[in-house]
Order: structure tokens, then sequence, then C-alpha cells
């Protein structure tokens, strides 16, 4: 069968219209190799495009692992992953980062004991899931406000974790970076290195407090109901995005990386069990 | 006879002439009205990600999940309404403390804008529009920069609410003092009463109860405005059941007790508060009016 | 006299009793309201609040609301140095351009205004003459980090300073410098290039000659070049007012017409069942005690993102509304004109189109146009949250935390959308309801 | 013509209307008096369809009408037309229009709620409006009439029907003398030039005597008096009032006899 | 006492009071009369200070009192009591409340929001609507009362305020004859017995003529009698109201006729 429309949904962090227009060159792209209309979508947040994929309104996306979890969970049949980001250093993976503020004499996840602590979306996988799980694996405690920490909280986003520890709302929090660089800097890219970028906050008011194991980046996933032949072409095209035209693969992978490479559901099984297990 | 008969036939001539243009008067608005209809629709199908007709048969596949999950859990239930209870305490706070706040400042704002009662009447132009745009600031707005600025909570919301609440707020009650009697303020006037005294005894009392009544009306409507500021990160059981309904499957159970527990608020503070209106209005008629 | 006195004697008391009643009252309410408030005050923790507020951001915030800034920046890496605006890649001068405050060369001389000057000397050397102050100087390298010089004395304030970074904030802009970059922010008043980008020929050209351009036979391209703004995006911005009022349209006229039949059902007079009324007002209470947001989520799955979905979901809310106000109306219609009707032989269709509809139009009319002002605020919502339109520009403008400036103009144009809607629904009513001679 | 049998009408224990019998040969003008409570209301409701009777018959040129449903109910609404107190028309709408929904029964509904009346219809009203002397306000919202032009609207109406019966309950209960004059006689013209039966209700003596064939007497539902106006004497009526021997014929007929001192 | 020079008010190109001239050297009962329009309420409006005046002077005890602002003004408008038409009590209050706002000018604003008027106020209040004969009603709601006792509970508010003057623009106006009587008395024996000065206009010739100690005449702004009643002939008075010779006193005079005729 064929398709009359084929539908992007791209992910947060950035001005939806920044979004749109960096991912613009990939839908001109798109509607030329396929032949048919092709849109994009820039919902608020990570449900937005999670629920289009599972509603088959949306085609391909750009999911965070947790998000991929969470889409495969609901509906193991829905989507598949075909690609990930892959650094400039080549691997595939970040980190999430618990920082606090330098006055106020945290320096690591001993002396959170009793403070606030903030997640950003639920639905991120460096901003709730991987850190709701490897931090109560080093304090030897759950999650739950008042059992290690005064108080969990989520805040949004890592825009919003950011400030709200920066601005003294909550004492330590989590958010995504790629572990290259500088700390002063906020790191070579991540959500640091933006709230950095936009002056929002010094880095010499901040310090790292603890630092996850690598995360695997999320993948490019494609409805599973898409015709083969679909599939097929979005993946090369998307292969070979970096080759065909640098500009164009700079603004859909946000910064400069090297490329796309081929990822298969059981790089993110790990993801999946740990989604599971947050699940009550 | 012939005379009477020319009468009647330009009458007719003149009625016809008058239905016709009638007629077409009513094709045209309803012609253009059918076609922003039908065209409005088809751009916003088109512009969105899926299309009415291909997704109407999805329309309950959501609730079938979160109902699925919810039945599969229901011993769960009254666990979670013990467990989201405070949040919900601290919605209605929001709407309780953000409609009380607005009402006042609405009270003074409709006052001062009001043709005889004003204190400053050159003013009075300044103040309308002062409500307007108290009025036209969307609460998301304001509460997104609050957060900002002071970070997540209730009072951002809360002050978000009752800023929106006093111009919608004022501009009812501008209405309703505009039909209230100038005679007593002219009285209270003639005795040396400041305009304090002229507005406490002279206009309060023959407003007041229309007053309580648009405020409850606004209440129910705060109640509903403050739960969607929780989607934006200003506390209460919005934020909850975003946290819920964004995890997804799993946490669905919680999604719907935190449902459950938002409607039967909102049911029951709508019905509570439409008896007390009525009663307050009684015998007057009520014209409700939108947010 | 004295026995007029002792009659009054218990008028007196009773005047009294009422007093007293009266005071309960006055202070009671006001003692109510403020211990509510007060309760509040605790329960909100409004103290903590006072301390955790960063006025800081809320300066931040209204500053870049009104001004822009100008990066200059030196990668310490490889020398090389780039202007841009906001700092951002469309707003980025060509290599080797800058504005005239920028001297570029082996040397590049920044000069900030009022006497504050910073120079990116050779091998990734800076100063910063602050008049009054004196020069900061620094040495970023890989090995000993920044390795800032200042003046003798005490370090300021607005001096921030650690191994591995410096900030200097004054008056004229703010300059940071760490290993890898040296940076300097210069700003100014106004909305960055609001008309025009860098790259098109009407950058920097006053209102007048501008206007003389375009009456020249440009006017086209004029108008091109402003409306696809890169940095503003006009033609995005207006698409996206455009289908906000959309999706209030939709949604507000799609109830009114789903809601009209129903309420038929709902109405005490008309509804030929009392268990079809009882379940119509308990579907209507339904439909309006959940939100428009919460069935903005609901309908996400089946019809995707996008407008549709939001005015799908205010239609549904709104039957609601409408369905319970309809339905009143209907029950307060005057049952004469209908009997009227009836005893002519018409049917119920009939009954219902002249006996019925003729004198609820005016108190329908005015309801649904009030809801579409109202509406126009909720799509805003609704987008915001995930439909789309200028809702979701202005939130995902905030989430960024620095495109302030664009927030400011997102309002403005959201107030202004709104208070038009307002205008607009209170002309239409005015001019329907008043100017329906004959009825319909 | 119309033959009315122990027509009965109960609400739950209240009974409106207790076995009425009537009979009419010929095209009449009937008026039907009694105090207010009697039943006069409910048994033209009755007729006219509008209300279901407990029991009994209604029995129109051969035609048994007491249990008509759905179309043939709304039919024989439509030959029956109906003038009410307090005119019943649809106040925003214009009076030509307000005449045209007597041929509602005729159209269909589709056309209808376009209000798309044909030409010839409307040119019909027009004429009938003519009759009765409004034709200059036909373009008029019906609400910025007048009383007494309001009725003669409803009596428009009642005429676009092309009915054989006009029933007419109170017509002129709200109007004032002069109006009042003015409705009744156009009444009493269509009967006479249409040949068209009309039964009025009516609360004064003196009009039923001055314009009505036929009079009939109910009290508490039932009918204790129908005859000739000559034979309506004053005890006959004090009867049909229940009132004791202080009765005043005076206290049924205020208006009339204002309007008797109105110049006519 | 009270002197009031050139003082003149003019609404746009309107002048409703032109250039007035009074003289008042001791506390009487003054009557003023004149057609409608003629600019009665303008003048004792202006008095109590509730519109300004265009021009001149209005001067009492030696102080003018035309240009006071702010503070002072209500100052003077406490000393200097109105009693209008409509009454303007605040009719949802009750009636000792409505008497006790005459001392608002001497409490401040919160304690009036409290309600804590001194229990010595209250009960003044109470002698006072006792005096007038209505204390009965004091806990009444004032719309309960009829309008002679609202009216009542106005003057009850004058006095309340022990103002030097009394002012009352057509207090009898909205009253039957009754009540009217009462209402005029009440004022004449204020004057008597407390000695106030008290200033009225009045739309009756013979109320004036029965209780005022002189009466002035406006017309067309302008006062163009001043003097006793006795000086207050009927010539005078076709001058006063532009009548012409078919002037017939009793045109302005039908309610204390009627009056007359109900037996007291
Ligand atoms: N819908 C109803 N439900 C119950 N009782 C009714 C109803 N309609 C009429 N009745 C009763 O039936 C009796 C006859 O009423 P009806 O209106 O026919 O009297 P009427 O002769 O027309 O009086 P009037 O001169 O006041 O119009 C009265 O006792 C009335 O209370
Ligand atoms: N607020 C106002 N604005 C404009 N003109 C006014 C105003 N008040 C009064 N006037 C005019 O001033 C003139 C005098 O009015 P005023 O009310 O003093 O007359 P009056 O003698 O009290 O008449 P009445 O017996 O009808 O109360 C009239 O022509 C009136 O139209
Ligand atoms: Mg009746
Ligand atoms: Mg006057």
């Amino acid at each position: 069968e064929d398709i009359k429309e084929f539908r992007i949904g791209i992910l947060g962090g950035e001005n939806a219209q920044d979004r749109l227009n960096s991912n613009e060159c990939l839908r001109a792209k798109t509607a030329d190799l396929l032949g048919v209309e092709t849109k994009l979508f820039a919902p608020a947040d990570y449900n937005g495009v999670i629920q289009g994929l599972l509603g088959g309104t949306i085609d391909m996306a750009w999911l965070g692992a947790s998000g991929y979890a969470k889409t495969f969970l609901s509906d193991p049949e829905a989507v598949e992953p075909i690609l990930v980001k892959v650094n400039n250093d080549g691997g595939y993976g970040y980190y999430s980062i618990g920082f606090a503020r330098k006055d106020s004499g945290i320096d690591s996840l001993e002396a959170m004991k009793g403070k606030v602590f903030g997640f950003g979306d639920p639905n991120s996988t460096s901003g709730f899931l991987i850190p709701s799980i490897e931090i109560p694996q080093a304090t030897g405690a759950t999650m739950t406000s008042g059992d290690y920490f005064g108080e969990v909280k989520f805040t949004g986003g890592h825009e919003q974790t950011i400030v709200a520890v920066y601005n003294g709302d909550i004492d330590g929090g989590v958010t995504w970076a790629d572990g290259l660089g500088e700390w002063e800097d906020g790191f070579n890219s991540g959500a640091l290195r933006k709230a950095v970028d936009a002056g929002l906050v010094d880095m010499n008011e901040l310090v790292q407090i603890w630092k996850s194991k690598p995360i695997p980046e999320g993948p490019v996933v494609l409805r599973k109901s898409l015709p083969e032949d679909v599939k097929l072409k979005m993946t090369g095209l998307m292969a070979s995005l970096k080759s065909m035209d640098e500009e164009c693969a700079y603004g859909v992978l946000q910064g400069d990386a090297k490329g796309f490479m081929p990822i298969t559901h059981e790089a993110y099984e790990v993801i999946v069990e740990a989604r599971k297990l947050k699940s009550n | 006879m012939a005379d009477l008969t020319g009468g009647v036939g330009a009458l007719r001539a003149d009625y016809m002439a008058l239905t016709r243009r009638k007629r077409m008067m009513d094709g045209i608005i309803l012609a253009i009205f059918v076609a922003l209809m039908v065209s409005g629709f088809m751009i916003a199908d088109d512009r969105n990600a899926g299309g009415f007709w291909s997704g109407l048969h999805r329309l309950f596949d959501f609730p079938k999940e979160v109902l699925g999950e919810a039945v599969e859990k229901v011993d769960t239930l009254p666990a979670h309404f013990v467990k989201f209870f405070p949040s919900l305490v601290e919605t209605i706070n929001i709407a309780g403390a953000s409609t009380l706040i607005g009402a006042l400042a609405a009270m003074v704002l409709s006052l001062l804008s009001t043709r005889g009662m004003a204190r400053w009447p050159r003013m009075i132009p300044v103040f309308r529009r002062i409500m307007d745009i108290m009025r036209a600031v969307p609460e998301i707005v304001i509460a997104l920069v609050l957060i900002f600025v002071m970070g997540g909570g209730p009072v951002p919301a809360m002050i978000a609410i009752a800023f929106h609440t006093a111009g919608a707020l004022g501009k009812l009650f501008s209405e309703v003092n505009e039909n209230a009697s100038l005679k007593p303020v002219e009285g209270l006037q003639s005795v040396g009463a400041n305009w304090s005294q002229r507005m406490i005894l002279g206009v309060i009392p023959q407003v007041s109860p229309n007053y309580l009544s648009y405020a409850l009306l606004r209440f129910e409507i705060n109640i509903r405005a403050s739960a969607i500021l929780g989607f934006v990160g200003a506390g209460g059981i919005g934020y909850e059941l975003k946290n819920a309904m964004s995890w997804g499957k799993g946490q669905y159970d919680e999604a719907a007790a935190i449902f459950l527990l938002l409607f039967a608020t909102i049911i029951v503070v709508d019905q509570v508060s439409s008896h007390f209106r009525d009663r307050l209005t009684h015998g007057k008629t009520d014209r409700k009016v939108a947010a | 006299m004295s026995a007029l006195d002792v009659d009054m004697i218990p008028v007196k008391m009773q005047a009294d009793a009422l007093f007293r009643r009266k005071r309960l009252v006055s202070f009671g309410l006001p003692a109510l309201v403020l211990a509510y408030l007060t309760y509040i005050f605790f329960a909100f923790d409004i103290p903590g609040l006072a301390q955790r507020f960063e006025v800081d951001n809320a300066r931040a915030l209204v500053a870049d609301s009104y001004s822009y800034k100008t990066h200059v920046t030196r990668d310490n890496r490889s020398g090389e140095v780039s202007v841009a605006i906001e700092g951002e890649r469309k707003g980025t001068y060509e290599a080797g351009t800058a504005p005239d405050w920028v001297a570029l060369g082996n040397e590049t001389l920044i000069d900030l205004g009022e006497g504050h000057v910073v120079t990116f000397g050779a091998e990734n050397f800076m100063s910063y003459i602050v008049p009054g102050y004196g020069e900061i100087t620094a040495q970023p390298s890989r090995a000993k980090g920044v390795d800032a010089t200042l003046p003798e004395g005490d370090v300021p304030e607005w001096i921030n300073v650690s191994r591995n970074r410096m900030t200097v904030t004054t008056e004229a802009g703010r300059l940071t410098v760490t290993r890898n970059r040296t940076e300097v922010f210069r700003y100014f008043a106004g909305w960055e290039l609001f008309f025009f980008t860098l790259d098109s020929p009407y950058h920097g050209l006053g209102f007048g000659e501008v206007m003389a351009r375009a009456l020249g036979g440009e006017a086209a391209d004029i108008w091109l070049d402003f409306w696809t703004n890169k940095m503003w995006r006009h033609s995005d911005v207006a698409w996206a007012l455009f289908e906000t009022i959309l999706m209030a349209f939709l949604g507000t006229m799609g109830a009114a017409i789903v809601a009209l039949p129903l309420a038929f059902l709902a109405a005490k007079n008309f509804s030929p069942l009392m268990a079809v009324r009882q379940v119509m007002r308990r579907f209507f209470d339904f439909f309006r005690g959940v939100d428009a947001l919460i069935w903005t989520i609901v309908l996400a799955r089946a019809f995707g993102p996008g407008p549709l979905t939001g005015a799908l979901a205010i239609l549904i809310t709104d039957t609601g509304s409408f369905g319970k106000m309809f339905s009143e109306a209907l029950e307060n219609a005057d049952q004469k004109q209908i009997e009227g009707i009836q005893s002519t032989g018409a049917n119920p269709v009939q009954r219902y189109r002249f006996g019925v509809i003729p004198q609820v139009t005016p108190v329908l009319l005015s309801q649904i146009l009030y809801y579409l002002e109202s509406n126009t605020r909720s799509a805003t919502i609704i987008g915001a949250i995930t439909g789309g339109g200028i809702g979701l520009l202005l939130t995902q403008a905030m989430i960024t935390q620095k495109d302030w400036e664009e927030v400011a103009y997102y309002i403005v144009l959201i107030i202004l959308m709104v208070m038009a809607m307002d205008w607009f629904s209170g002309w239409l009513r005015r001019k329907l309801i008043q100017g329906d001679e004959g009825g319909r | 013509m119309l033959t009315i049998k122990k027509l009965t009408k109960a609400f739950g224990p209240n009974v409106a209307v207790d076995k009425a019998d009537i009979q009419i040969d010929r095209p009449a003008m009937i008026g039907i008096i009694g105090r207010s409570g009697a039943g006069k209301s409910t048994l033209l409701r009755m007729l006219n369809r509008l209300s279901d009777a407990t029991s009994g018959q209604m029995i129109f040129e051969g035609r048994d009408i007491t249990g008509l449903t759905g179309h043939d109910k709304r039919a024989w609404q439509s030959e029956c037309a109906m003038i009410f107190q307090q005119f019943n028309l649809v106040p925003r709408m214009d009076v030509v229009s307000n005449v045209l929904h007597g041929t509602l029964n005729r159209r269909s509904t589709l056309t209808t709620m376009f209000n798309l009346f044909p030409t010839a219809d409307i040119h019909r009203a027009i004429d009938i409006l003519d009759r009765l002397g409004i034709a200059e306000h036909g373009p008029k919202r019906a609400e910025a009439l007048s009383g007494g032009q309001q009725q003669r609207v409803a009596i428009a109406r009642a005429l676009m029907q092309d009915p054989k019966i006009i029933l007419a309950d109170e017509p002129i209960a709200s109007l004032d003398p002069m109006n009042a004059q003015v409705v009744m006689q156009s009444l009493r013209r269509i009967h006479e030039e249409d040949g068209r039966m009309v039964i009025a209700n009516l609360h004064t003596l003196d009009t039923a005597r001055r314009y009505c064939d036929r009079v009939i007497g109910m009290r508490d539902g039932r009918i204790v008096f129908d005859g000739t106006p000559e034979q309506l004497t004053t005890g006959v009526a004090r009867d049909i009032y229940g009132a004791d021997d202080s009765f005043n014929e005076a206290y049924t007929s205020t208006e009339i006899q204002t309007l008797n001192r109105v110049p006519a």
C-alpha cells in the first residue's frame, strides 16, 4: 500500500520555530525522495510525539531512549529503531550529570541527603530514568521523598532543572551533557552548555555531584507499518545525510556530530527493563 | 376599491422586495459561515498530523488504555486518592486565594471605572483599558514568566489567575455597578461622606449578591485553570496528573485516580456554586457570562 | 416625655442587638478572609518565596525583553573572531565584517561605549579597561587556565573569577573568559533585526529610505525580506496566530452546532423522557468538567498533534458548556409562542424552528460570541501544551529562557489578538442581536 | 357537523370538563361563557387537540377526531385554527411571517426550515392582513404592534390556515374596549362572509349576546346552558356564574360598558 | 447668616441658575417655587456643594463655601443637610443605619467599614426617629417602608448631621397627600423647635404659603420674587410660572386640595 503523506515528529529543547527550521531541509529532501507531501510537527513535550507514533499520525521521529522504551512498552508493534546519532568521538552515548550550587556547600550525593532533588521530564532518559535507577544504587535508598532526599520533584525539563538549581529552588538536579570538554563551559554540548551560551548560568557557581554511566543516544524510529520501500529509503536518507549536506545534518543532529549509524531494538533492552522497573 | 388593491399591490411588492433582500442576506451569511467552517476544518485537518476521518476509529484507544490499566489495578485507587489529596487541596487553594484576591481587586477596579462612582472620573478609560489588558492575558503567560522568576510552586499560578480574574470580574462587576442606583450614593455624598464610605455603604450593599454570584462562577473556572497551570509546573494536582499521564503505561492507574479526584471536585464545586448562585440571583435573570 | 423614653428602651435594646450582630458580620467576614489569606501565606510558603525570588532573573528578563546583545567571540584554540547578534547562527556577521564599534584586525578592538574598551590581543591575550576601576587582563591557556590579573584591592562584586573562568559584568556589557573562549556582549535597546536580517539589502536603512525604495518599485522584495525574516519569522508567527483563532472558531462554532440539538434533549420542556434528559445532563457535565486540555491529550492519540486536535478539544468541552446553557435557555423559553405554532398543525421540527429558535437566538448568540473570545485564550493555552499556534511558539520561546524579546513579542501579539477578538465578538453581538429585524 | 359526546378531561382528581355534550349542525358563531375555572379553555384545547381528552368523543363531519395522532392530528389542527388570549405570536418575527405560520402544516419541513414560503402564500397573507386592516404593518415585528393589532395578526394566521373552525380562547381579554370591538367585529365578519364556524370563549355576557348566534354556558366543567342569546336571561346568567341574588350583570361587563361610552 | 451673591451655574450654553442673589439673616423656613426647569434643584445642589458653581459666591456665617474642596467641602456638607425628592436612602440597609449615615463625616472609613458606630449615636438615632414617629421601624430595611416613612428617615438622617441648614429638594413630590402633610409638618417643627434654617423647593403654591416664612420665586434661573407668603398674590404667581391670564392656581396644588378632602 502507498502512503499519501509523510509526517516527521521533532522533539524539544529548542524554540519550536527554530526546530522546524533546522529540520526544514530534511523535510524537503524527504518530500523529494518519497514524492509525497511531508510535514514537520514539533509538539511541546516528549509525550506529544510518542502519542503521534502510537496513534499512527507520525511516521518518523528521533526519540530519547526512554521515550522509545515507553513507545515500545505501550505497543511493541508501533515503531522500530533504525539509526542512532554518533558523536565526533565515535561513541553514541552521553551522560546524566548531577549538579548543585557551589555556595550551598554540596559537592556529592552524600551531601544531598535530606535536601531537595529535582528530575526533569518523566519521559527523559537522562533527566529521570537513568538517575532514578543509578542514584538509588549509589545511595542505597529509594528516590521516594523523605527517604534519602528531603523531597524529590519534577521540574518539567532540563532547562527548568538548571534554572531551578541555579535559583536555589531545589538543591540539586540532573541534566544531560556529552561529558566532553570543560565544566566551565558546560561541556561541549548538552543542556548546561545551552544555558551557559544563553547567559543564564555561570558554571563557576555550579559543581558536579554525580555522573551516570554512558547512556545510549535515543534512536531515530520509523513506524513499523510503513511500506518496506519507504523504510528503506528513509533509512538511507538519514544515514547519508551528513555526507549529502553538512549544513542540513548540523541542524538535524542539533550540533556537530559524526552522523547516524544503524541500531536495533536490542541496544535499548536495558532501558526498556529499567523503565519497566519504574512502573508500579 | 381599485385604489385599495393598488395599495395592497404596493405593499406586496415592498414586502417581497424586503423578503428577497432578507433571504439574500441570510443566504450570504449562511454561505460565508458554511464556507468558513468547511475551509477552516479543511485547513485544520490538513495541518494536523493525523486526519479527522482516519483518526476517528482510534478515538477511544487512549481512554481504553488508561481505563484498562486503572481497572486492572483498581485496588490501588484508594491509596492513590489519599496520596494525591494534598495536591488537590493545593489546587483548590490556588483557585480560592486567586478568586478572593482577584475579586477584591476587581471590586476596586470596577468602582473606579463606573460612571457616577469613579473616584477620578477622568481616569475611567484608563482603568477600563487596564481591565481589558488584564483580561486578555492568558493565565499561562504570566504563570510561565513568574515561574522563571521565582521558581515553580503555587504562588506563580495564584498570581497569574488572580491577575486574569481581576480583569474578567472587573468587567462583569462594572456592568453590575452600572445597573446600581446612584441615589444612595448621592444621599451619602450630601452628608459629607468620603469616597470609600460612599462605596462601602452606598454601592456594595446593592451589588454584593451579584458580585458574589459572579465570583462563585469564577471560582469554578479558576479551579480548572489552576489544575491546568499545574501542567506547566505550577504545582497542585495538575502537576501530578501531567507526570502520571506522560509517564504512560505503568502509571495510568495514578492518572485515573487523579483524574477522578479532579473531576469529582469540579462537579461538586459546580453543583454547590450553581445552587448558591441560583439563590443569590433568585428571581433575577442570571446572565451567565463566559470566562 | 419620660413615658416616651421608657417606650424607647426596648427599641434601643433591639437596635443595640442588631448592631452587635452587624458588627460581628462586618468583623467576621474580613477576619475570615484574612485568616484564609494567612493560611495561604504559610501554606504556599511565601516567606520562603521572597527569599528565592531571583532579582537577577527578573532583571535579565525585563532587560532582554526590550534589548538585545551582540556577541563578539574569540575561539581561543583557533584564534578566530566572530560577531553574532544574540550569538545565533542566523544573526552572524559574515566573516571579516563587523559593526562599526568592533575593529577587526591583528588586535580586535571592541568599544563598549562610555570609555569601556576590550582588546583581544595576540596569543589569546585580552584586556578590558573599565573607567574608574582600571585594566583587567587575562591570558587564557590550556595549562594555566584563565590567568587573570586585576587591579590592586578587593575583587569587586561584579567580577567573578576562578581558575578556569572569569566573568565581568558592567553597565556597558559583559565579558566572559574561559580557556576555550573569550566572549564580549554589548547590549542595545530594541528588538534586533526585527524588520530585516543582516543578509537583507535593506538592513540598516532608515524608515524613510525603505519607504522611498518601496515606492521605487521594490515593495515586493522589501515585503518578502520582511515577511521571511529568519530571526523573527513574521510569516510563521502570523500563521500561528491564524491557527490559534482557527482553533477557537472551529471549536466554538462546532460546539454550538452540536450542542443545539442535544440541548433540546436535555431541556425539561422538550425532552421526551426524564431518563434521556438526565443522561444528557450528565454527559454535558462530563464534557465540561474534563478540561479542554485533557481532551487534547486524549485526542492526541487519535489525531496526532495539530490544530484540528485543539479545535476538537475545545469543541468537546464547549459542547458541554453550551449544552447546559442552551438547555437552560430553552427551559426559559416562552411556551405561548410554541403553543401558537403547534395549534396550526406544525410538526415538532417546525415547532422548534418557529416557536423556539427565534426567541432563544439572541441568548444563544450572545453566549456563543462570549465564548469565542474566551476560547481564543483557551486555544493559546491548548496550543502551548500540544496543539500548535501562537501558544506553542510562546512556551517554546520561554523554555529556552533566552529569547525574552521573542516572548515579549508573542505576549504583546496574544494580548492584541484576544483584545481584537473581544472587540470583534462584541461588535458582532451588537450587530446581530439588534440588527436582525424580523428575526430568523 | 360537529358533535361532542360525553367529552371529559380530568387533571388528576380534578375534573376540568365533565361529560360535555354539544351538537352543532351548521357553521355558527358560538360563544362559551362561564366563570374562571369553568373549563372553557380546556374544552377548546381539546377540540384543537392541544391536549388529549380523558374520555368521550369529538366527531367532525363524520370523522372521529378524538384519537388522531401524528400526521392526522396535525392535519386536523390545520383545519381547526386557534386564537389565544395572549395572541401567542412569535414576537421577534415579522407580521407576514407570523401569518405564514398558518401554512406550516401544508409545507415540507425542509422548505420551512429556511423560511422559504411560496410567493403566492405571501401574497395571500398580505391580502388577509389587508382584509383585517393591518396590511401596512406587514414588515414590522409582531412585538412592535399594539395588542389589538397583534390579535388581528393572530386571526390572520388562523385565516391563513383556511380552517373550517376557528376557536378563540378569550380573544379580547387582554384588549382595551376599542380594540376588543375591532377584533370581535372581525371574527363576526369572517363568520358571516366566509361561513366558517367560530367558537369563542368570552368572559362578558354582553359580548356573547351581541356577537353570537348561540351561547353555551359552563359551570364546574359541565354544560349548564345552551341556547340563543335571547334565552340568556339574568336568572340563567346567575346560574352559570353561580352567583346569588346580589348578582349584577354589570360585574361581568365592565369593558363593553366602557366601550359603549366610546364614540364608535 | 447666609449670603448668596451672583451665583450662576451654566451647563454648556444652558444657564440653569442666573446671577442669583439671596440674603438670609436669621434661621428661617424658606420655600423656593418655580416651574420645572427653573433652576431650583440646581441652586440647592450648589448650596450643598453636590455640584460646583460656575461663578458667584456663597457665604455662610462669614465663611466662603463656594470653593471648598476635599475635607473642608465634606465638613460643610455635614453642616448642611440635604433631603431629596427620591429620599436617596440605601434601600438594602436598615433604617437606623441609614440615619447613622448622617454622622459619616465625623467617622473614619474604618469605623464605617466595621459598623463601629458609638452606642450613643445609635441611641440618638432612635430618639430622632421617635421624634418623627417612626422609631418602631428602626430595624427594618429602608426599602420596606412607605414613601412618607422613607422621607422621614431621610429627615432623620439630616437631623443626625445636626446641621445648621436643612435643604429639601421637593421633599413631598413623590408622596401622597397624607404623607406630604406629615413630612412638611415635621420640617416645620424642626425649624421651630431647633431653630434650624430650612430651605425647601416646593412645587405647590399653597404648601409654600402654608409652611414657609419666606418664599423665593425662580423663573428661568433668575430670582423673580422674594417676599412673605402674603405678598405672593395670584398675579405674582402668574409671573413666576410664566402663565397667561387663564392661569389657575389650582393647577399647581392638586395634592394639597386632595389632602383637604381626606379626613385628617
Ligand atoms: N394543565 C393543567 N393541569 C391541572 N389542572 C388544570 C390544567 N389546566 C386547567 N386545569 C384546571 O382545570 C380547570 C378548568 O380550567 P380552564 O382553564 O379550562 O378554565 P377556564 O374556564 O378557561 O377559566 P379562565 O376563564 O380562568 O381561563 C381549572 O380548575 C384548572 O385549575
Ligand atoms: N446635569 C445637568 N446637565 C445639563 N443640564 C442640566 C443638568 N441639571 C439640570 N440641568 C438643566 O438646568 C436647568 C434647571 O434644572 P433644575 O433641575 O435645577 O430645575 P428645577 O427647577 O429643579 O426643575 P424641576 O422642578 O423639574 O426639578 C434645566 O434646564 C435643566 O435641563
Ligand atoms: Mg381559560
Ligand atoms: Mg428639581
